[in-house]
């Protein structure tokens, strides 16, 4: 179809969907008047319940941890996906040509700068991730902080270190380690006899570190999987620029 | 908690424990153990579900996940119910990928043991899918089945035609799955619940323009996955490059599970919303099917590509299994049930058997394998026996379907639809035995063929040993003959007769949410429905034959007989349609989409 | 209050559609990392820090890192074989 | 709440589904088409939040108030906060297929991706 007949029939055909979304949403309560109850059931029991403070994250790693183990699954898929798609196929033979000569450079200063920003970076990852039961934060967020620290050292033009850690088998294995003691700390439950993803540890205080049972445990798991799974993506998109490697053709 | 339901969330949990383990030790693991691993892992699977089965036939039950029971009639957590249709769609789903795991064994190009890992994540994600009773998980499962199947898909990276093709399946699948989240939340905004029971009593009879809106985005959603016409574009292209064992999966339960998903929220979700239009809805639905049957009858006569071909059949068929949603009641939903497994496992087996051709041979192409298989006598027995099974003949299960929704059809009033039926089969095993014809007896002359027929011919396994194992043909030969054997052995339909009637009653489903034991329902009796086939399968066969013959020696024929090869070069709109341009399949969607929203609205509300 | 919320949501209403229009990839990335981020204030105007931490540093980082990292990708192919085929030929 | 504020969020969310689909149909880059699918998933968080947000509702973090305030709803930023990390690799993989269709075909354009036509 041409492109100009394929815009022009999808304005019609699109603009009658548009209508519709609109004129059924003016059924909605109106917007700032949410009513529940589900939202509610949890807000005010929470605290009680599970000792944590944060809702968002109680549900994630509570109410509703196994939608985030699916969730945390599919992340896990699609890294493999990636992986697989952009791997080297044993058959293809590598010729180096050379690395990207127009990278920008950064001044001596800005990249003595970066060191404390790296440092500060993993800090604040791990507190973000290790905090989800009581402040917005968790693992997902958590993860991605974390994960975009060794990206630093690449922007300062120490590819050798990037590569050195985003390249390497741990990463490949935490990924994995992630996902799977996700799904382990399920089944545990399971042999205590309790249902799958049952919060089965002490709750300890309100507030505290180690509170909110295995919350925590679930949302450090996560950290591990998020972490590894987008340094592994980064690293397989940067493998050729960096290493100058491109298979014959 | 009681033991057998401690179970519940196995199905699940077991593939994901093992694909991760799978994947972490990839590089350490050889071709040998890590498919060893898969098989072992998919077979465990397999087990834990069975036993799931035996249990929730003898009495269904419901498992909450992190103990999270419903305080009142709000419901806290995710919740699982073992009742025998869900378990035994995940079942199915461990049996195929069972089976073709063992039929790739050493053989399908793993890509660095990343094949059995997406595997076993796309088992685990169907098993999920199935069992499921909450809404927003069911969207998690559609993501995470979706996501293996993309990966999977893109496969065989050594060209560039499998990319397009998972590119595709992957841009439209995802706007499905944004559409089924978009009417989640429409859904949660009136109902603020997210457990299709809770959602179900809360929007109760209510079919004002947002009901019904979420109503078209969630099953549009579904019908994207289900590949209904128009939203099937993807399902060959997505056929054609995948690999074989890859195909048996979408095609055998992936696509089956969209309908699955349909019928599970009309009969709990949406069971009061049409109390006053059944009729309009099921006119609605009756269309959508009827237009499937067709297309994909005719376009899978029209394709040379044996993947594209057989593609275009689970079209077909899908859509004859839209006709028994579309008709509703216990019955239809009985004979779609049956349908369904006979379907799986028919395809299961041409598909495998596409696979040992394409091993055995180095080709795909109708024309390119030409009279090129007359040595292999087993997997042209196996071939044959397959296009009976389309044909819905007497003695394959799919006759016990068919006869279910023809049944039903006729109390409804609307016996056309067992024509369609019939001119579906006849289509569908014409196609195959024209394949057959050419491929294995060498019959006519060179056949036509056409621009995509070679396709992904590049072959999926390696070039040094062409032998075909014993553990391909036995995936292959068990797939054909289990349809055969179920007729054989027919007792156990009573249980399909009594789950479904359970599934299609709100008021069960209810009960068991609630309660977590299952409600007496009334004893029904329709086996006879079920069994009495009659011979019309075997015309239908016979007509295909004819049909097929017109084709193989169309040189020999006047021109005015040459059937077969007019049908055969197509009919150019439907061609044109399967452009292989992402932006016409949206755009194909979006008209698929605001058409069925807008009969939705003028026709289900007033 | 009330009014700005409206106001940023009028916003993201624009940006999506600029996105949409722009036909460069580059730009296009830069334009989505800014979207990442007026979405990330309507997250917290919607009284969600959780989300909107969630979409910085991914809608508005991650992700269109990643796109950029695989447009260079793509470019540094193609300009690898472009210098292949020059010393080729 | 002014009248016409009513249900801004939603028209929002329906007019960036309408966008990413217009991008999607209008696309002359592979990239560019993945970047549309990223606009049109926006949609949903808009749609979803918009619905659990409330007037005048703090957020559900206990730290500072009491469990008995009016608090917005947590469920729906529960749902949004993992799909906001899930999708952005979902559209990762869908990159990578291109980066991949790109290096195998030379194009990254859907109107020269002609192999599955008809």
């Amino acid at each position: 179809m041409r492109e100009t007949v394929r815009t022009r029939f999808f304005l019609v055909f699109g603009g009658i969907f548009l209508l519709l979304f609109c004129y059924a949403t003016l059924n909605l309560p109106s917007w700032g008047y949410y009513r529940g109850p589900y939202g509610d059931v949890v807000s005010r029991n929470v605290v009680y319940q599970r000792h944590a403070t944060d809702a968002v994250n109680a549900i994630n790693y509570d109410y509703r941890a196994f939608d985030t183990l699916g969730e945390e699954f599919i992340l896990f898929t699609a890294v493999l996906g990636i992986m697989m798609l952009l791997r080297r196929q044993s058959d293809e033979t590598v010729r180096d040509v050379g690395k990207v000569a127009d990278s920008i450079r950064l001044s001596a200063t800005v990249q003595s700068a970066m060191m404390p920003m790296l440092l500060v970076t993993v800090v604040f990852g791990f507190y973000i991730a290790l905090h989800g039961q009581l402040t917005p934060g968790g693992g997902f967020q958590g993860g991605v902080i974390l994960a975009s620290a060794p990206f630093l050292l690449y922007v300062c033009e120490n590819t050798d270190a990037f590569r050195q850690i985003t390249s390497h088998t741990v990463v490949e294995i935490c990924d994995a380690t992630g996902a799977v003691s996700y799904a382990l700390i399920g089944l545990a439950s399971l042999v205590m006899g309790l249902p799958f993803l049952t919060n089965f540890l002490p709750l300890g205080t309100t507030g505290d570190v180690f509170s909110s049972g295995t919350i925590a445990l679930i949302s450090a798991a996560i950290g591990v999987e998020v972490t590894a799974a987008f340094l592994m993506v980064g690293y397989t998109y940067l493998e050729e620029i960096i290493t100058g490697e491109v298979p014959e053709e | 908690m009681s033991t057998p339901y401690a179970l519940t969330p196995l199905p699940v949990a077991i593939p994901m424990v093992g694909a991760a383990l799978i994947a972490g030790l990839r590089k350490w693991l050889s071709r040998r153990l890590a498919d060893s691993l898969g098989i072992l892992f998919a077979a465990a699977t397999l087990m834990v579900s069975s036993a799931l089965l035996a249990a929730s036939i003898h009495s269904p039950g419901v498992y909450w996940f992190g103990n999270w029971f419903p305080r009142g009639s709000v419901v806290l957590g995710i919740g699982f119910v073992a009742e025998p249709v869900g378990v035994g769609l995940a079942v199915l789903a461990a049996t195929l990928t069972l089976l073709s795991l063992v039929s790739s064994w050493r053989l399908i190009d793993s890509g660095a043991n990343y094949f059995q890992p997406l595997m076993l994540i796309f088992l685990a994600g169907m098993c999920g899918f199935s069992l499921t009773v909450d809404i927003f998980n069911l969207f998690v499962f559609f993501e995470l089945m979706s996501t293996a199947a993309f990966a999977l898909c893109g496969l065989k990276t050594a060209e560039p035609a499998p990319l397009q093709g998972s590119f595709n399946f992957a841009v439209t699948n995802t706007i499905a799955a944004f559409l089924v989240l978009t009417g989640i939340g429409l859904l949660y905004a009136i109902t603020g619940a997210l457990n299709m029971a809770q959602i179900g009593l809360a929007i109760n009879t209510r079919h004002d323009s947002l009901v019904l809106f979420a109503f078209t985005l969630l099953t549009c959603g579904f019908l994207i996955k289900a590949a209904v016409v128009p939203f099937h574009l993807w399902l060959p292209d997505a056929h054609a490059v995948a690999p074989t064992p890859v195909c048996v999966l979408f095609s055998g339960l992936m696509v089956q599970l969209g309908l699955f998903a349909i019928a599970r929220l009309r009969f709990v979700v949406f069971a009061q919303t049409f109390a006053n239009h059944e009729v309009q809805l099921r006119s609605i639905f009756l269309l959508l099917s009827a237009l499937t049957v067709l297309v994909g009858g005719l376009m899978c006569y029209a394709e040379h590509h044996l993947k594209r071909m057989l593609a275009f059949s689970t079209i077909c068929h899908s859509g004859i299994m839209l006709f028994a949603i579309a008709l509703g009641g216990p019955l239809a939903f009985a004979a779609m049930l049956i349908y369904l497994l006979a379907h799986a496992f028919i395809k299961a087996g041409l598909f495998l058997t596409t696979g040992i051709l394409l091993h055995r041979l180095r080709a795909i192409g109708e024309r390119s394998l030409f009279a090129k298989g007359k040595t292999l006598r087993w997997t042209a027995a196996l071939w044959f026996l397959g296009s009976f099974g389309l044909a819905a003949a007497p003695f394959f299960l799919t006759a016990a379907g068919e006869a279910g929704i023809s049944h039903a059809a006729e109390q409804t009033g609307n016996s056309w639809i067992s024509w369609l039926c019939f001119v579906g089969g006849a289509l569908t095993s014409a196609a195959v035995l024209r394949v057959g014809m050419h491929i294995f007896f060498g019959w006519g002359s060179e056949p036509i063929t056409d621009q995509t027929a070679e396709v992904g011919e590049l072959p999926e396994t390696a070039e040094e040993d062409q032998r075909i194992f014993w553990y391909q043909y036995a995936p292959a030969a068990i797939s054909i003959l289990i349809p055969i054997l179920l007729v054989a052995f027919a007792g156990w339909m009573h249980m399909v007769e009594d789950a479904s009637v359970s599934f299609t009653q709100q008021a069960a489903t209810l009960h068991l949410i609630y309660s977590g034991r299952s409600m007496q329902v009334g004893g029904v009796n329709w086996m006879a429905a079920l069994q009495d086939s009659g011979l019309r399968g075997l015309f239908a066969w016979a007509l295909g034959f004819v049909l097929a013959c017109t084709s193989v020696f169309r040189v020999s024929l006047t021109r005015r007989l040459r059937i077969g090869a007019f049908l055969e070069s197509g009919f150019s709109p439907l061609r044109a349609m399967q452009s292989g341009h992402p932006g016409d399949y949206v755009l194909w969607l979006t008209i698929g989409l605001a058409s069925f929203g807008a009969s939705a609205l003028m026709l289900l509300r007033s | 209050m009330i009014w700005m919320g409206a106001g940023l949501l009028l916003l993201v209403a624009l940006s999506g559609f600029v996105i949409v229009r722009t036909r460069d990839v580059t730009s296009q990335v830069i334009a989505l990392s800014f979207y990442g981020i007026i979405m990330a204030l309507v997250f917290f105007f919607f009284q969600a820090p959780d989300v909107a931490l969630s979409q910085i540093t991914v809608g508005a980082v991650a992700l269109p890192l990643m796109i950029m990292l695989a447009i260079s990708r793509m470019k540094f192919r193609a300009a690898s074989r472009r210098n292949e085929r020059e010393r080729d030929a | 709440m002014p009248h016409v504020l009513h249900s801004l969020p939603y028209f929002v969310a329906a007019w960036l589904f309408f966008c990413g689909l217009y991008g999607l149909v209008s696309s002359k880059h592979l990239v560019h088409a993945v970047v549309c699918l990223a606009v049109l998933q926006s949609s949903t968080y808009i749609l979803l939040l918009g619905i659990g947000y409330r007037v005048g509702g703090a957020a559900p973090i206990f730290t500072e108030i009491t469990p008995r305030a009016l608090t917005v709803d947590p469920v729906v930023q529960a749902l949004m906060l993992t799909d906001v990390v899930v999708e952005a690799v979902v559209v990762a993989l869908l990159l990578a297929m291109v980066v991949k269709a790109h290096e195998k075909s030379g194009t990254v354009s859907p109107d020269e991706l002609s192999s599955l036509r008809g």
